[in-house]
């Protein structure tokens, strides 16, 4: 019974935390461009303003480019939904492990650019074309990540990692830091931030995100941005979680621990996006075709992050 | 014995003969030259072949005899000199390896099948080891003749050889039946050949049917 | 006697097809009862599924070679794949009832489609050698029929005659396979073999052909060129056959020799067949994502999945030469449900594209677009079977890939440094391959079934609308898809019973966590259960509907593409085919394909447009084929003068052989 | 004289009438001045020697001096009377489409049906024979018979090859009848003078005692000699212009049995050989020929603009198989030779109809002239397709059994042998099917197909011989009867 609650707790709470840690992004980005910034809650009201507005569709789009902000939508939350925030104790996780996890963005992605060609414009095949590129390089060095720490913890599902992580048995592997560092670029680029993508642009050559959601009004866009906040939400608390797990609460652990790890989960997602705002103010966007190299050697990284275990095995 | 000794030494002798005239026809350079070197050497075989006849006692042997005595010592050379008249080949023979090689070649091949049939009939009568051997001789040495010479007389003439070769290691096989036949199979192919040469108009060589026209059919050329 | 009574209902119907094949009624009669015929045969093979493992004896006919008789046996594995046979057969068989009135040449298919479905089951429930072959002959011969039907291409031509060379290689290759297992005692009975001591050589010649023979046929790289030209050739519903159906039983035959007549294969071998398996999945995949052609498209992913599922059967090698069972199973059950699955998503979307050219006549994606809207049955239809075939949960594609992906993980286990290493890399190219497999059906789906129609033919594609039998067919796979991904458990069990015999093992691939939840080897292992997905992420679903409906308004408006504020509405300025696939072109053509692009500026002040020219060379062909062909010229030039020698040339030759031989007699006479 | 008479089979001998009737009718026919008639009395003929030659399957008549049949000849001389048979049917409605063209004088039609059937009688004889020397006469009269048909349309390129043909046979037979000397030479010592000691019968029993070293020396000659009419490489150089230029019915016994025979004497020898167990091997011998012959024929495949050619190269394809087959020894592929010589010999002529209908169709023999042929003449065209799928070797028909076979069975003796001999199969494949598609398949040239009712009738005249061909061949590739299978095993065991 309990552990529901704390399922159905999860499952809200990824919800109600994604728009105001984006939020929070932006503050401090605004911060350090020495702009006061609008308020954190503000994606709230934007995201509660699109869903008032009356949804408007080309007459050349089909059924799919109006499911597909539902669809995209609940992909990424069942995502969200599944990985440790707070706790690792939870009655979904076994559903789905890190390769599933890696999957159900991919679905989220796939209806996207489905939805961005839909229309039948420039920008919107642009933008899926791209999208795909980024993905078909971002996809395998996750899971080249996934590979790295399975070989560590010799499981795929991210409790029993975290529970590994946490037993102290690892000790400064270098393969660990690889794989964080593949992991982060991976973040950076699924979440179309800098140097990827610019998700606050619309100046139309270097779009990939906005470009495919360009059709979208109303509460189909909301739908879009919601997921697009969940997401990051949900690699922040995948990066915290996996590398930095302490004071998440373990199976069978009490209501204190409980609060003491959503404290910790809070902490620690505000700290990585506040980082985030540190990374992307500090640097420029890249060309699309050097998206390549940037992904290619996160792909590296991971498959280096499974080789340096047995170096390290072998001295 | 001394028959069988005599007999020995005068078979050996015509077997020997025919092996030289089969060589002198590599040596000829014109083309009567080389019928009536032919002629001779139908007629030693024909002298095999009484002599087999008479020592073996075998009747039907004189009939081999008296087919190469009539059929290729007389009706063919006249055959052939008439042909060359009515077609008007040319008189001289054309090599396609000079005399000397084939010479050389032919002693070769003489050498090998002595080589060859000497140890294997070891325990063969002596009359056949010795003929036998003659008579590879010859038939090898017909093959090179066809195949060293151009034109076409010489090239029907080499194939006689052969032939002659053939029934000589027939006649002197000891009783083997069948020789008539056999030889009249033979005459049959000869006579074919001659018959082809005049009809098909062959006048220089097997390879073209007519000189007239200079590119040959070989068969679908694409 | 189910299944005898089947096969020979299919050989009476193609003599049927013959004798009454001037009738159109008689082609939908011939299709419906091969239908008919192949469920007969799906059913035999899930009841002895059902029965469990243990094969029935071998039945024995008095055909073939005379002194062994032919050898007829039914076990699981065969069960298996004749179940993945004739699934794929009845969905093809009944499309055709409503697609064979389309085809230019029906009279050309319809005697041979039965022959074709009895040849590949023949294959299956061959016992020994010499009626392997002649069946797996026999299934080359029947499909190599229907790829000439519209033989009044050339190009269709073309790729019969390079098939059914192929397929003459696979064989001889498989040949050699046998005869050396069967030795010079010429008993060709599978049970024989499986006795079979071979030694060093012999044991590497016997995996070497198979892999070649059976490679040859499946698809894999370099293998594989005659694949993608022979496959689109054929009508549809046989190339969905061909590239869904008939590589697997190709696969067939690689198990059947490598796991059970051979028995023990080095790891060595399991590496190789990983390698070889990754190449092919990574440069299908590639090749698929440049095409135009919708078919050829479709052909080239069958070379990716073919290669995937040849990953599992290697790491089973690997593994139970290495004495882990277990693993070993879990690779090879991972493998084996990617070849059910493959064969149920990639009948579906050749079925599509059979429906789309039916509707169209265009098979090009440059001339589709928009279609989802005038074909909504095969464009949904196909959405489901494209995000089955980009791996994507909770669809079946993902069960097997996430199988295959939990045996690649633990491959670094293996004691071998090759392994350890190797692994990874093959376990990267999995995941790249994976990955862009998504990007190839995004861009096949999104062109083809989206945007605006790129040609008359496209937009009046509602005109033609698709009979019921071809709309209901499609519908049903669809359906499997989600089905096989939704119940996972429920098929891993079924496999690890066909699994059992070759690992010597029985298995639970949902080991202690239970029904719904897919946990190999151990719950800590990391698990997966596409029910629970399915049930989550529809009850999200519904929450996210309501939330959006509540909390704001369910009101739409039609209007023009907004689009940046550009109207416009020429259909051409949307993104084509290839300009999806330039940035990935880029990528990886470059290095792989020795793509070159050029671009013709006209002069300034001139009419004619800028042309963008891309020029793709296939290193394969480039590299492997071509030589040999200007090889096989030269020497046939050479040889073929002596067509134009004279007498006196040929009696030279026979002089000389004569001499020649007289002279070999003479120096081996020598005491 | 009297003992060669003796050597005669008496009259309730079926083997006295399958050879009297042939040679009977060829007189016979050589003065019927109607060809019409004399067409269907060929095909009476040579019905009657069939059904004769059937009574062979029933009765073994004892071994005579002169006349034998034992498991290997029996088959074979059912084989040639049967196909005479389907031939001379075939040939019927052939020459009645020829007459049209008026490309044949009735003169010559009689010459050649008197040719045809005195060309059976040579061949049933030299089958039959128990006497070296019988057989050698024998072979020897049937090249001159067909030296005569092959050069019957007196065109230049007919009789070029008519006369290629005869001499570079003449000296192969002269060769071989050198080797038969050396084996009487062999046999009498040990068994006396007389016919007796050229007695297949009487020197299969002794031939252990025959002197080795001079058996090798005579399987030379007679390789090369029989070698020759066997068409083996580098001796094969006659015989695709002499199939080429003949008449196809010509060109269909040519293929479909004379090769046969020959080869059959060849194989006589071996059996000696084999028996006598003291000489050298052939099999090396036997196995270099074949596979040159295969490959030759192989890659001269890929050259042919002549159907009549190319298909008279595959027979040299496969005469090269066989005699590989009969090298490598042993009851496996001893066994896949032999059948493979009958699947060959029905399947090749088979195809030989196909393509004499083919040509009198399209008026051409060039193979890039030909198009459509299933879409042209559906019947024809897919017989056409059937055979050549068959004589390339795919099931189920016959000829991929004995193949298998072969393959088979040199792949666990001698694997680096088998490698060339594969490869030598895949290119002649290639070859085939390529020509094949070409062929039978695209768009047929336009041509209004003229028809006349005389034609259609000797089309389908034409076709029933090559479907029947089809049908056996397709039955035996599925089972084969089992005294036939019996003959093969002695027969093979008989080879070694």
């Amino acid at each position: 019974m309990i552990e529901i609650l704390i399922q159905a707790a999860q499952i809200f709470l990824v919800v109600a935390l994604a728009p105001l840690v984006t939020g929070w992004v932006r503050l401090v980005k605004a911060r350090l461009q020495g702009r006061i910034g609008a308020s954190p809650f503000q994606p709230y009201r934007d995201l509660y303003r699109l869903l008032q507005q009356e949804a408007v569709v080309a007459h050349s789009a089909s059924q799919l480019f109006r499911a597909a902000p539902y669809v995209t939508f609940s992909a990424v939350w069942l995502a969200a939904v599944l990985i440790p925030t707070f706790t690792t104790d939870l009655v979904l996780a076994p559903a789905a492990d890190l390769i599933a996890l890696v999957a159900l963005l991919g679905v989220a992605r796939f209806w996207t650019a489905l939805a961005g060609m839909d229309v039948g414009t420039a920008f919107g095949g642009l933008g899926a074309s791209r999208e795909m590129l980024i993905a078909s390089l971002a996809e395998p060095a996750m899971l080249m990540v996934t590979f790295s720490l399975s070989l560590l913890s010799g499981s795929t599902a991210p409790s029993q990692i975290i529970a590994f992580v946490l037993s102290g048995s690892v000790g400064i592997e270098v393969s660990m830091g690889l794989a964080l560092a593949a992991l982060v670029m991976v973040a950076v680029a699924e979440n179309g931030r800098i140097p990827i993508d610019n998700p606050s642009t619309h100046l139309e050559l270097t779009m990939v995100h906005e470009a495919m959601v360009l059709e979208y009004s109303g509460r189909h866009l909301a739908l879009m941005e919601a997921a697009g906040m969940v997401r990051l939400t949900l690699f922040l608390a995948l990066i915290g979680g996996l590398f930095a797990p302490w004071g998440i609460a373990q199976a069978g652990a009490g209501v204190t621990a409980m609060a003491v790890g959503l404290g910790a989960f809070l902490a620690k997602s505000f700290a990585l996006a506040s980082a985030l705002a540190v990374f992307e103010t500090g640097i420029a966007k890249m060309r699309v075709f050097r998206y390549a190299d940037f992904l290619g050697g996160a792909l590296l990284l991971g498959l280096l992050a499974t080789i340096f275990l047995y170096v390290s095995e072998a001295v | 014995m001394g028959a069988g000794q005599i007999s020995y030494d005068v078979a050996h002798l015509i077997g020997a003969t025919v092996l030289m005239a089969g060589l002198q026809l590599l040596y000829q350079r014109r083309l009567f030259a080389v019928i009536n070197t032919f002629a001779f050497q139908a007629l030693a075989l024909a002298a095999a072949a009484g002599w087999q006849a008479h020592v073996q006692n075998a009747p039907h042997l004189y009939v081999t005899a008296g087919i190469s005595l009539v059929f290729k010592a007389m009706i063919v050379p006249v055959a052939l000199h008439w042909l060359i008249e009515k077609l008007g080949i040319h008189r001289s023979v054309e090599t396609a390896m000079s005399i000397g090689w084939t010479m050389m070649a032919g002693v070769a091949l003489v050498a090998l099948s002595i080589l060859l049939v000497l140890p294997v009939t070891a325990n063969a009568a002596a009359l056949t080891r010795e003929s036998l051997a003659l008579a590879m001789s010859v038939v090898l040495i017909g093959l090179l003749m066809m195949i060293t010479r151009r034109n076409a007389v010489t090239q029907v003439v080499g194939f006689m050889a052969l032939e002659n070769g053939l029934i000589l290691a027939a006649v002197s096989a000891k009783g083997m039946p069948l020789v008539v036949e056999i030889s009249v199979a033979f005459s049959v192919l000869v006579a074919m050949t001659l018959f082809g040469i005049f009809f098909f108009r062959i006048r220089e060589r097997f390879d073209t049917l007519d000189i007239n026209d200079v590119e040959t059919y070989r068969g679908d050329r694409q | 006697m189910l299944i005898v009574a089947s096969l020979s209902v299919l050989v009476l119907l193609s003599a049927l097809a013959v004798v009454a094949g001037s009738r159109e009624i008689t082609h939908r009669l011939v299709h419906a009862g091969c239908a008919a015929a192949s469920l007969g045969l799906l059913v035999a093979g899930l009841t002895h599924l059902g029965i469990g493992p243990g094969g029935s004896p071998s039945i024995v006919l008095p055909l073939g070679l005379p002194w062994m008789a032919a050898h007829f046996r039914l076990d699981n594995l065969s069960a298996l794949f004749m179940v993945v046979v004739d699934l794929a057969a009845v969905a093809a068989s009944i499309y055709g009832i409503g697609y064979c009135r389309h085809l230019p040449e029906v009279r050309r298919v319809t005697p041979f489609f039965p022959l074709f479905l009895f040849g590949m089951n023949a294959v299956l429930l061959a016992d020994d050698a010499f009626m392997f072959l002649v069946a797996w002959e026999f299934m080359s011969l029947a499909s190599w029929l229907m790829v000439l039907s519209d033989h009044k291409s050339a190009e269709n031509r073309h790729a019969a005659v390079i098939y059914l060379i192929m397929a003459a290689f696979g064989t001889f290759c498989l040949l050699t396979s046998f005869g050396l297992m069967a030795g010079a005692g010429g008993t060709y009975t599978f049970a024989a073999m499986r006795q079979a001591e071979l030694a060093t050589i012999p044991a590497f010649l016997v995996v070497l052909t198979a892999v070649l023979g059976a490679g040859s046929k499946a698809g894999l790289v370099p293998l594989h060129v005659w694949l993608p030209l022979a496959h689109p050739a054929a009508p549809s519903h046989v190339s969905a056959l061909m590239s869904g159906v008939m590589t697997k039983v190709a696969l067939y035959g690689l198990i059947r020799i490598l796991f059970d007549l051979h028995g023990d294969v080095p790891w060595e071998w399991g590496a190789a067949l990983m390698v070889i398996g990754g190449a092919s999945a990574v440069l299908g995949v590639l090749y698929a994502l440049f095409q135009d052609d919708l078919k050829r498209l479709l052909a080239y992913s069958t070379v990716e999945n073919v290669g995937v599922a040849v990953i599992g059967l290697g790491l089973g090698i690997a593994f139970k030469d290495a004495g882990e069972p277990a693993l070993a199973a879990l690779a090879l059950v991972g493998g084996l449900y990617h070849i059910v699955n493959h064969s149920v998503f990639k009948t579906l979307l050749f079925l599509a594209a059979g429906a789309v050219i039916s509707a169209t006549g265009e098979r090009r994606l440059s001339g589709l677009g928009g279609l989802l809207n005038r074909m909504p049955w095969t464009g949904t239809a196909a959405l489901i079977g494209a995000a089955a075939i980009s791996a994507l949960p909770p669809l079946n594609g993902f069960v097997s890939e996430w199988l295959i992906l939990q045996a690649l993980f633990k491959g670094p286990g293996l004691p071998h440094w090759a392994m350890k290493f190797g692994v990874p890399v093959v376990g990267a190219m999995l995941a790249l391959a994976g990955a862009l497999a998504a990007t190839c059906f995004v861009r096949a789906y999104g062109i083809a079934f989206l945007g605006r129609p790129r040609s008359l033919a496209a937009a009046r594609a509602d005109l033609h609308p698709t009979p019921a039998s071809m709309r209901w067919t499609m519908a049903a796979l669809a359906l499997l898809c989600i089905l096989l991904g939704a119940i996972p458990v429920t098929v891993t069990d079924a496999l690890s019973a066909v699994v059992q015999p070759m690992t010597g093992l029985h298995f639970a691939v949902s080991a202690d966590l239970g029904w719904p939840w897919l946990s190999p080897v151990s719950s800590t292992r990391g698990s997966y259960s596409g029910t629970m997905l399915v049930m989550v992420g529809t009850a999200l679903f519904a929450i996210a509907v309501v939330l959006a409906h509540g909390l704001g308004t369910r009101r739409v408006r039609r209007a023009d593409a907004w689009d940046c504020g550009h109207r416009e509405d020429i259909p051409e300025t949307q993104y084509t085919g290839q300009s999806f696939s330039q940035p990935l072109r880029r990528v990886f053509g470059t290095s792989v394909f020795l793509a070159r692009e050029t671009v013709e500026m006209p002069e300034p002040g001139e009419r004619s447009p800028a042309r963008l020219s891309v020029r793709m060379i296939d290193p394969v062909w480039v590299w492997l084929y071509d030589p040999i062909a200007r090889a096989v010229n030269f020497i046939a030039d050479r040889v073929n003068r002596m067509q134009f020698l004279t007498v006196r040339g040929y009696l030279l030759m026979m002089f000389s052989t004569l001499v020649f031989m007289l002279l070999v007699v003479a120096w081996r006479q020598q005491p | 004289m009297i003992d060669r008479l003796a050597g005669l089979p008496g009259l309730d001998n079926p083997l006295l009438w399958i050879l009297a009737l042939p040679l009977g009718a060829a007189g016979f026919l050589a003065v019927i001045r109607d060809w019409r008639v004399a067409s269907w009395v060929n095909v009476a003929v040579s019905g009657t020697t069939f059904v004769a030659s059937l009574v062979l399957l029933r009765v073994r008549p004892a071994p005579t001096k002169l006349f034998f049949i034992d498991d290997f000849n029996v088959y074979l001389v059912v084989l040639t009377a049967f196909v005479g048979l389907t031939t001379s049917i075939f040939s019927a409605a052939y020459i009645a489409r020829e007459s049209e063209g008026n490309r044949l004088s009735d003169l010559h039609l009689r010459f050649y049906h008197a040719m045809y059937q005195a060309f059976l009688f040579t061949m049933l004889l030299a089958l039959s024979a128990n006497n070296t020397g019988v057989m050698w006469v024998a072979v020897e009269a049937a090249t001159l018979t067909t030296v005569l048909m092959v050069s019957l349309y007196r065109t230049r390129e007919a009789i070029e090859a008519a006369w290629k043909y005869f001499i570079l046979c003449s000296v192969g037979i002269g060769l071989a009848l050198f080797g038969t000397i050396l084996v009487y030479l062999a046999a009498q010592p040990v068994m006396g003078d007389g016919a007796d000691s050229m007695a297949w019968t009487e020197m299969m029993r002794r031939a252990a005692e025959f002197q080795p070293d001079l058996l090798n020396l005579a399987f030379v000659f007679v390789l090369v000699g029989y070698g020759t009419k066997v068409g083996l490489a580098p001796l094969h150089a006659w015989l695709p212009d002499a199939h080429a230029e003949g008449p196809t019915p010509i060109s269909a016994v040519l293929s479909g049995l004379l090769l046969n025979v020959a080869l059959y004497a060849l194989l006589r020898f071996k059996m000696l050989l084999s028996a006598n167990g003291h000489t050298l091997s052939p099999g090396p011998l036997l196995v270099v020929m074949g596979l040159s012959s295969l490959f030759l024929s192989a890659f001269m495949l890929y050259r042919r603009g002549d159907i009549k050619r190319l298909f008279a190269y595959s027979s040299i394809e496969h005469m090269g198989l066989i005699t590989f087959a009969f090298g490598m020894g042993g009851p496996l592929a001893n066994f896949a030779g032999l059948l493979h010589m009958m699947m060959h010999s029905l399947t090749k002529s088979a195809i030989f109809f196909a393509v004499g209908i083919i040509s009198q169709n399209e008026g051409t023999k060039r193979i890039a002239d030909i198009r459509g042929l299933t879409v042209s003449h559906p019947v024809l065209g897919w017989g056409f397709v059937l055979a050549v799928l068959a004589i390339a070797g795919l099931p189920p028909m016959g000829v991929f059994m004995s193949e298998f076979l072969v393959l088979g069975s040199t792949f666990a003796r001698e694997p680096l042998l088998a490698l060339p001999l594969a490869i030598a199969l895949l290119l002649a494949f290639g070859a085939l099917i390529s020509r094949l598609q070409m062929m039978a398949f695209g768009e047929p040239p336009p041509r209004s197909p003229v028809q006349s009712s005389a034609g259609r009738v000797s089309g389908i005249l034409a076709l029933t011989p090559l479907w029947l061909h089809m049908a056996l061949v397709l039955v035996a590739g599925l089972y084969l009867p089992a005294p036939l299978v019996a003959w093969f095993h002695t027969v093979a065991r008989m080879l070694g």
